[in-house]
């Protein structure tokens, strides 16, 4: 099996066996949605436990049940911002995850928003830009803390823009993060948002994961997807039911504040086992076994021959590097030593083709950083070499034959 | 403690959090191995958190306790007869669920190099195959993550197919049987829903078609059908209607909820819809892991298919490779865009190709007639009894995979609502059909049996409805306090939707567990009703 | 239906058969793809069977419906505290389902060339040695298949013993105290019990000890001992027992099953033990799987190792391969030979050494150190309460992993026995102790927490003591009729030994379902009994 | 993954993903043995299901719950012989498999019983010298069908002897075989036992699997084991509790009729629900599919150069050849192509020496069969030719220094 610093989003997390063993129980994979609340009870008070933990990851008092994952949450935070303030002007920061900036273009074609990008400076969101591109018809800005390129935000700075003009302030997070970075909602995000996949759930090459959702008490009833709520039984039994349905399809119809019905129930379930077995501690301390270790790649990766970082912004468990030679023969080459090396920042910021982004998890050991180091080295030297000879005989390289993604 | 007391009622209701004690863990992180800088020293303090978030603490043995118990209080499909009409709660083969586990498909990064990808990337291609042959349409999207998704993706397609042609429409034409999940896309991507109405045998009412056409033809952007529709009924006229619609200039949507009913006996594409999607969750056997995940690929006729999301899953003759090579494509640039991150729930797309594999497309057909037969016959079975007077059938024709019962006259005669029906079935061991959909029906129960159900648990389904309107008839009140037998006993939802605690409380910090204001619309449905 | 009647008790047993129908599967087999050829051209029609089995007829979705719902009828250790003593019911970690279950281990033949097979191999190996380690004694048998099957090899390894060197024993003590195996094993070893008697500490009498060999020394084979006993008491005078039994020429043996007591703070070969059993289904973690399957490996010391059963897994250096290899050796002139097929049950020698190197030896000792200390807190918390006059703890001694209680105060008093008290406690959620063992305490119970149950389940155990003895002071009946919540409430246990019906009668050939004679001894011990 | 032709007691059957599915639900994994018949309705039904599976499969009225093994369970059935016949005496046909005569013997020493063996002749039994061992004296004849060698014993013509002499007739057999042969009960067997991990259970290494035990109604009081009975409770209610107690050593102690505990309930469990999803239909089909398939590869083989059968009695799945080549030596080619060829008869048998055991199930495919065969030629050709070499230059084969087994 392929070692991998691959992240852009989705990371090769331990996920402990517990997960499997209880998600893979029937009564857990099996039923549908709890419309039922009587026998459903498991599923709903799953939902509120669940709740509960993106409540406290965020720092923010309402959050759904889950919705798809993470881009198309963004796009949700938009409808929302739309109807929360009746404007329909985005303002967004070229550090989010350009699936979402993408999945929000697509979605703002139909529900009609005009989408503004602000670019970065030095690995984080240009402030002096951000701030003059938001104005009073601005619905919402949205930001991403670590960015794409694995640079922590200054939320709290960068919204005050937001404040201002009334926007509301959305923010797309990494759940694993949240034990070290300081909760968006303290930050003063009005929405806290991301893709749920590194908490207990499986690569599986993309999905299925989940999207969270949590907003401030203003904005609970026009928050998409289901939410649990806690109430009792004519004995005055304590139970839980799906809350505030009349946000939803199934009884607004045209005026439902989101279409999501079918959502992730079971991938959140896995999530919150996960968080369960990590803990108040081992959340924490998690976190912080990911910024040292990630602190030491950075170090190690930069002190390579061709390698230079791309941004010395801070930085939890990603950072993105520029290399000296052409990112796709350099992976190509130290793929060939089973090595994922990173992602090529080519594929979605032209300016910077340059670029590897590279992630780190508990699963990526010192010795295996090490050995990456190494290979890149290698990689780029023989490169450079290459590019040499190319030069003298204009022979085109087998290897730059790729199929581009 | 009451001796009768099930021990379940017993045992109430007690949160991970309220479980917890301080200083307790299951988790033992491995050692950094690399200095032990202070946080402080690599991200500002301004940007760093103060209190860990309260994470319940407790170990692996009553964690694992903790959510078994909990799944002992969830009704599930390995349980019991499961009709709730419009999900498909078919049995979910093991099998995959073996290969879907398997490392080269579960441990598979996202964005791997396609040339290092090449197993996923032939799963997806066959499955889109295998789903464009199903649908009769020449090409498919797997991105969609459910249907109402992949309703959104039709709606965007549509736009985007009128923009190409420098037509803008505005109207979406949807009948009043369709799924909630309808018009909420239609708005969703920014048009205006109109109503069809339903005529007398439960199809699409022409005349009210016809006119709704001729308002404004040129701003009809699309119909949206479910055919069976949502009253389990094949619309005769669907040939017509396609006519209609496409005479208008508009595009015609298939919503897949229901392809149990024709799998291998009639596609969507030969009735000549555009747009169709597919709820891999329901006629395609993905668990429905209480609330998702599912996936809700769409399939779409050649003039749409310029305009389908990125990327696209491509096989090339020899790339490189020996033989052909599959690839993701991004170089479509009539393409819609994306709508969701990478390349969808590909998890899902494992099981569900497993399942087609597993069927044939002979076993496929087999599928859907037996759905279709089960629920005739259990249609049989209720008009014979006293279910045929106090819940008569509200179309009656022969059905498809499903069919809705009204509980008009049980209402009227016995004092009876389809609530109370429904929540005394769960005394009995059963789930209750879906319930007050469609809107157009009064009282309605939507029952959907599927093909993996044996006649024995159809039977026993029958003799319960007999058994309660027999009870009913001597004394409704037993099913009006109904269920009994249930860990907790009927719900007050309302409180739950008037004053809203959605989160644990913890005092300190906790907030008062996000109590929020009223609203004018907070109950403006009672939120009894609920669907599928 | 009352409505009071709980969903479970409602539901009567209906076993698989009863819910199979002619010409239902599951199963689609491949075809065989090779000639077709007629079964009586291959075997004589004389060899060949008339009629299939009468093996149920079910379809997928109804077998899991089958085995989910019984599994509901379970109360298992993921449902609550299960302190049955003597069994060690602690926690299973699902990380050792997971490691066991790797294609390299799962699908690995046990014929395979050890050269093949070295992985296996060397688990076996680090076992082995973490097992000698672990009780103090130089080598280790993986061999037998549980306690009981390593009790029979250990007195086949004394015999063994006593035969290398001429000599015949027929004697093997053991307290009145044992585990009903001891005895049992005794007597399939062919050897004669010897009951020694207990003192007034709940250790062996010395004075009866050294009566009993004094009686016939030359016909002393083996002492069997326990420690700490069944009574959960360290022996105090341990190093004169074991210089009394050497002194007599015989062995001393050690009864592994209460290990969980004393992992990493004193070892059976420091005691002077010359062969040890483990449960690994008790201290490893080894699922119990609702009675198997586990693993009982004996460690012995160097006089007894040359008569271990074959194979032996033992490591060579430089067998070929690069560094020591792994390997089977068969050529043991003096073993006792085979107790079994193949190598053991691999798969729990996984789990167990999975659980060793997840816990260390510093996890291992504080495993022991943390069992010692439930038993102690929850001995004290019911000491201080009802329990504290009605049943009171028999030997009233600081305690190792468990404590027996004496129910008679409680009959004479309450008029309550100790089954009456255990099926009440079924109401309140709890697996009761062990009962009516051991054979010397009154109206006994045997009471296990384990390491792995938190002291909210220990507390919540001694308030629902508490509870009944409450209640049974008001009214006694109620738990003289108890359960009350269960699936099925007392059996009748006595009518299944009387007159047996021990499966499925199918009419015609099925017969009458085995009802058998019955015999002297059928109740010569009331069926209630029972220990484990 | 090797293609593993190895049968001898343990067989790489397919197994449903239900087997694992309901095995792992914590209510079957984590309890202990149902002491407790009110909590534990589940665990004692499967029992009394499996009771009655086996009880179909050997046509014998009684069926314990499951022993540890195979071979384990023939030494108990010895155990019973003595108790039930008083007398000491077994006769053991060397068809029995080498573990289970192996067993039997140190079991024997111990409970003191003589063991005398019976030859085989073509393959079966030598019935006249079985006849002639059997005498007054003998507690038990014990015989297996298929027998190691995978031949089909006629059990009804060899138990004539036991029958005469008023010894219990044994007869050990593979449950997956009992679709297709006449069941030991019908043969006339007094006890019918065997290894049940055919039956639903993983290979393991060698375990844990279970053994079966069945009996006439006569020896009911005898049975080792646990075994469930049906019963009713205090309100009518059918039930099922732990039947026969006190034949248990933890009722009887010293008197019980075996020493066994705690067994292998899990492994009975997957029996059962493999033998359900199999079905009545589907188990006689597999055993058809496996005659037929090991009819074609004995042919097939029989067909190679250099391959001889070793007996042509009729099989079910398994058969013996000869070899005319060193069997280590052409098991090592093999097995360079990814094939365990079959057992090596010369680990148990020295007048086998040059004896290969090769077991079918259904998922050796006939395309695989064809490879066996291939392959074994190509070896043994290779092995003549390198005899040649090795004759010409005594040099030693580096392939004959082997860690024996
Ligand atoms: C008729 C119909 N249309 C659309 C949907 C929405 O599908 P999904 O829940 O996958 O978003 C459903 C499912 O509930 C449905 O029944
Ligand atoms: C004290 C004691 N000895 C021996 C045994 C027998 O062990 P097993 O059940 O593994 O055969 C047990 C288990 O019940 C026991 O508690």
């Amino acid at each position: 099996e392929q070692v991998t610093f691959l992240g852009a989003g989705m990371y090769d997390h331990y996920v402990p066996a517990i997960v499997d063993a209880i998600t893979s129980r029937s009564e857990f994979l099996t039923p549908y949605t709890p419309y039922q609340p009587e026998i459903s009870q498991g599923g709903l008070q799953v939902m509120f436990e669940f709740q509960t933990a993106m409540s406290e990851l965020t720092g923010l008092p309402v959050s759904n049940a889950g919705l798809y994952e993470g881009p198309s949450s963004v796009a949700s935070a938009g409808y929302l911002a739309m109807g929360a303030t009746k404007r329909s002007r985005f303002v967004v920061s070229r550090g989010l995850h350009p699936h979402s900036r993408e999945t929000l273009a697509t979605y703002s074609v139909g529900y009609g928003a005009e989408v503004v990008e602000v670019g970065l400076d030095g690995g984080v969101t240009d402030a002096a830009a951000l701030a003059a591109a938001v104005d009073g018809e601005t619905a919402a800005v949205f930001l991403q803390s670590p960015n794409f390129l694995g640079a922590v935000e200054d939320v709290e700075a960068l919204g005050a823009a937001a404040k201002e003009h009334g926007a509301l302030l959305v923010v797309a997070c990494d759940p694993m993060t949240l034990g070290i970075l300081k909760p968006p909602g303290e930050a003063g995000a009005d929405i806290a948002l991301g893709e749920g996949q590194p908490l207990g759930n499986r690569l599986d090459f993309g999905g299925p994961s989940f999207g969270f959702f949590c907003a401030t008490e203003a904005q609970i009833r026009r928050m998409p997807g289901r939410i649990a709520g806690e109430t009792e039984d004519v004995d005055g039994r304590r139970g839980f039911v799906l809350a505030l349905q009349t946000r939803e399809q199934h009884i607004r119809r045209e005026k439902a504040t989101n279409n999501i019905c079918t959502a992730q129930a079971l991938n959140a379930l896995a999530a919150m086992v996960h968080l369960a077995w990590l803990g108040r501690e081992g959340f924490r301390e998690l976190g912080e076994l990911l910024v040292r270790r990630t602190a030491y790649a950075r170090e190690r990766l930069a002190a390579v021959d061709g390698v230079e970082l791309l941004h010395d912004a801070p930085v939890v468990r990603e950072f993105a590097v520029r290399l000296d030679a052409p990112v796709d023969r350099v992976l190509d080459r130290v793929a060939e030593r089973g090595i994922a090396a990173g992602y090529a920042l080519g594929r979605d910021y032209e300016e910077f083709d340059d670029g590897l982004l590279v992630a780190i998890t508990e699963r990526r050991t010192p010795a295996q950083i090490d050995e990456l180091a190494e290979a890149l080295g290698a990689a780029i030297a023989a490169e450079r070499g290459a590019k040499v000879a190319d030069n003298a005989t204009n022979a085109p390289q087998s290897t730059s034959e790729r199929v581009t993604a | 403690m009451t001796l009768a007391e099930a021990p379940m009622q017993r045992e109430r209701a007690t949160t991970i959090y309220e479980k917890s004690k301080v200083g307790r863990r299951a988790a033992v992180l491995p050692d950094a191995g690399v200095p032990e800088t202070p946080i402080e020293d690599l991200i500002p303090a301004n940007l760093l958190r103060g209190e860990p978030p309260n994470l319940p603490e407790i170990a692996e043995p009553e964690i694992v306790r903790h959510y078994n118990r909990l799944s002992r209080r969830n009704f599930d499909l390995d349980s019991g007869f499961y009709p709730l009409g419009s999900c498909t709660m078919k049995h979910n083969p093991r099998l995959n669920e073996r290969v879907a586990a398997l490392p080269g498909h579960a441990r598979l990064h996202p964005a791997q190099d396609p040339r290092r990808a090449q197993g996923a990337l032939e799963l997806m291609w066959l499955l889109q195959e295998s789903l464009a042959e199903i649908c009769g349409l020449p090409s498919v999207s797997l991105q969609p993550s459910a249907g109402s998704h992949g309703e959104l993706a039709g709606l965007l397609l549509t736009r985007a197919y009128h923009a190409d042609r420098n037509e803008v429409r505005t109207k979406v034409l949807a009948p009043d049987t369709s799924h909630g999940t309808n018009p909420a896309s239609v708005t969703m991507a920014g048009y205006e829903v109109v109503k069809v109405a339903t005529n007398q045998r439960g199809g699409v009412d022409m005349d009210d078609l016809r006119a709704r056409i001729a308002e404004d033809p040129d701003q009809i952007a699309c119909l949206m059908l479910t055919n069976p529709n949502t009253l389990g009924l094949f619309d005769e006229n669907i040939e017509e209607i396609a006519a209609l619609i496409h005479a208008a200039g508009g595009t015609l949507y298939y919503d897949g909820a229901n392809l149990n009913a024709i799998m291998g006996r009639t596609r969507p594409g030969d009735m000549g819809f555009d747009i169709v999607h597919l709820n891999l969750h329901k006629s395609f056997s993905q668990p429905h892991g209480g609330g998702g995940p599912g996936a809700g690929p769409i399939a779409v006729s050649e003039r749409i298919e310029p305009f389908l999301p990125r990327p696209q899953v491509v096989r090339r003759e020899g790339s490189g490779g020996p033989g052909p090579g599959f690839d993701l494509d991004f170089d479509r640039p009539r393409s819609i865009g994306r709508l969701r991150g990478f390349q969808g729930n590909f998890g899902v797309f494992v099981r569900s190709y497993a399942y087609i594999l597993s069927l044939g497309s002979d076993g496929l057909a087999e599928t859907s007639e037996t759905a279709v037969l089960n629920a005739n016959y259990l249609k049989a079975r209720l008009a014979a009894g006293r279910a045929g007077e106090r819940l008569p059938v509200a179309f009656d024709r022969h059905c498809m995979h499903e069919f809705v019962l009204s509980g008009r006259p049980m209402k009227n005669e016995l004092g009876l609502a389809t609530l109370d029906l429904a929540k005394r079935l769960l005394d009995f061991g059963f789930h209750p059909p879906t319930v007050y959909f469609p809107l157009l029906v009064d009282e309605a129960l939507m029952v959907e049996p599927t093909e993996t159900e044996t006649k024995e648990s159809l039977d026993a389904f029958a003799d319960a409805i007999e058994e309660i309107l027999t009870e009913a008839e001597a004394d409704p009140e037993l099913a009006r306090n109904a269920p009994y037998s249930t860990p907790v006993r009927r719900l007050d939802e309302v409180r739950a939707t008037r004053r809203p605690v959605v989160r644990q409380a913890f005092g300190a910090g906790g907030g008062d567990g996000g109590a929020a204001a009223e609203t004018d619309f907070d109950d403006a449905t009672s939120p009894a009703d609920s669907d599928a």
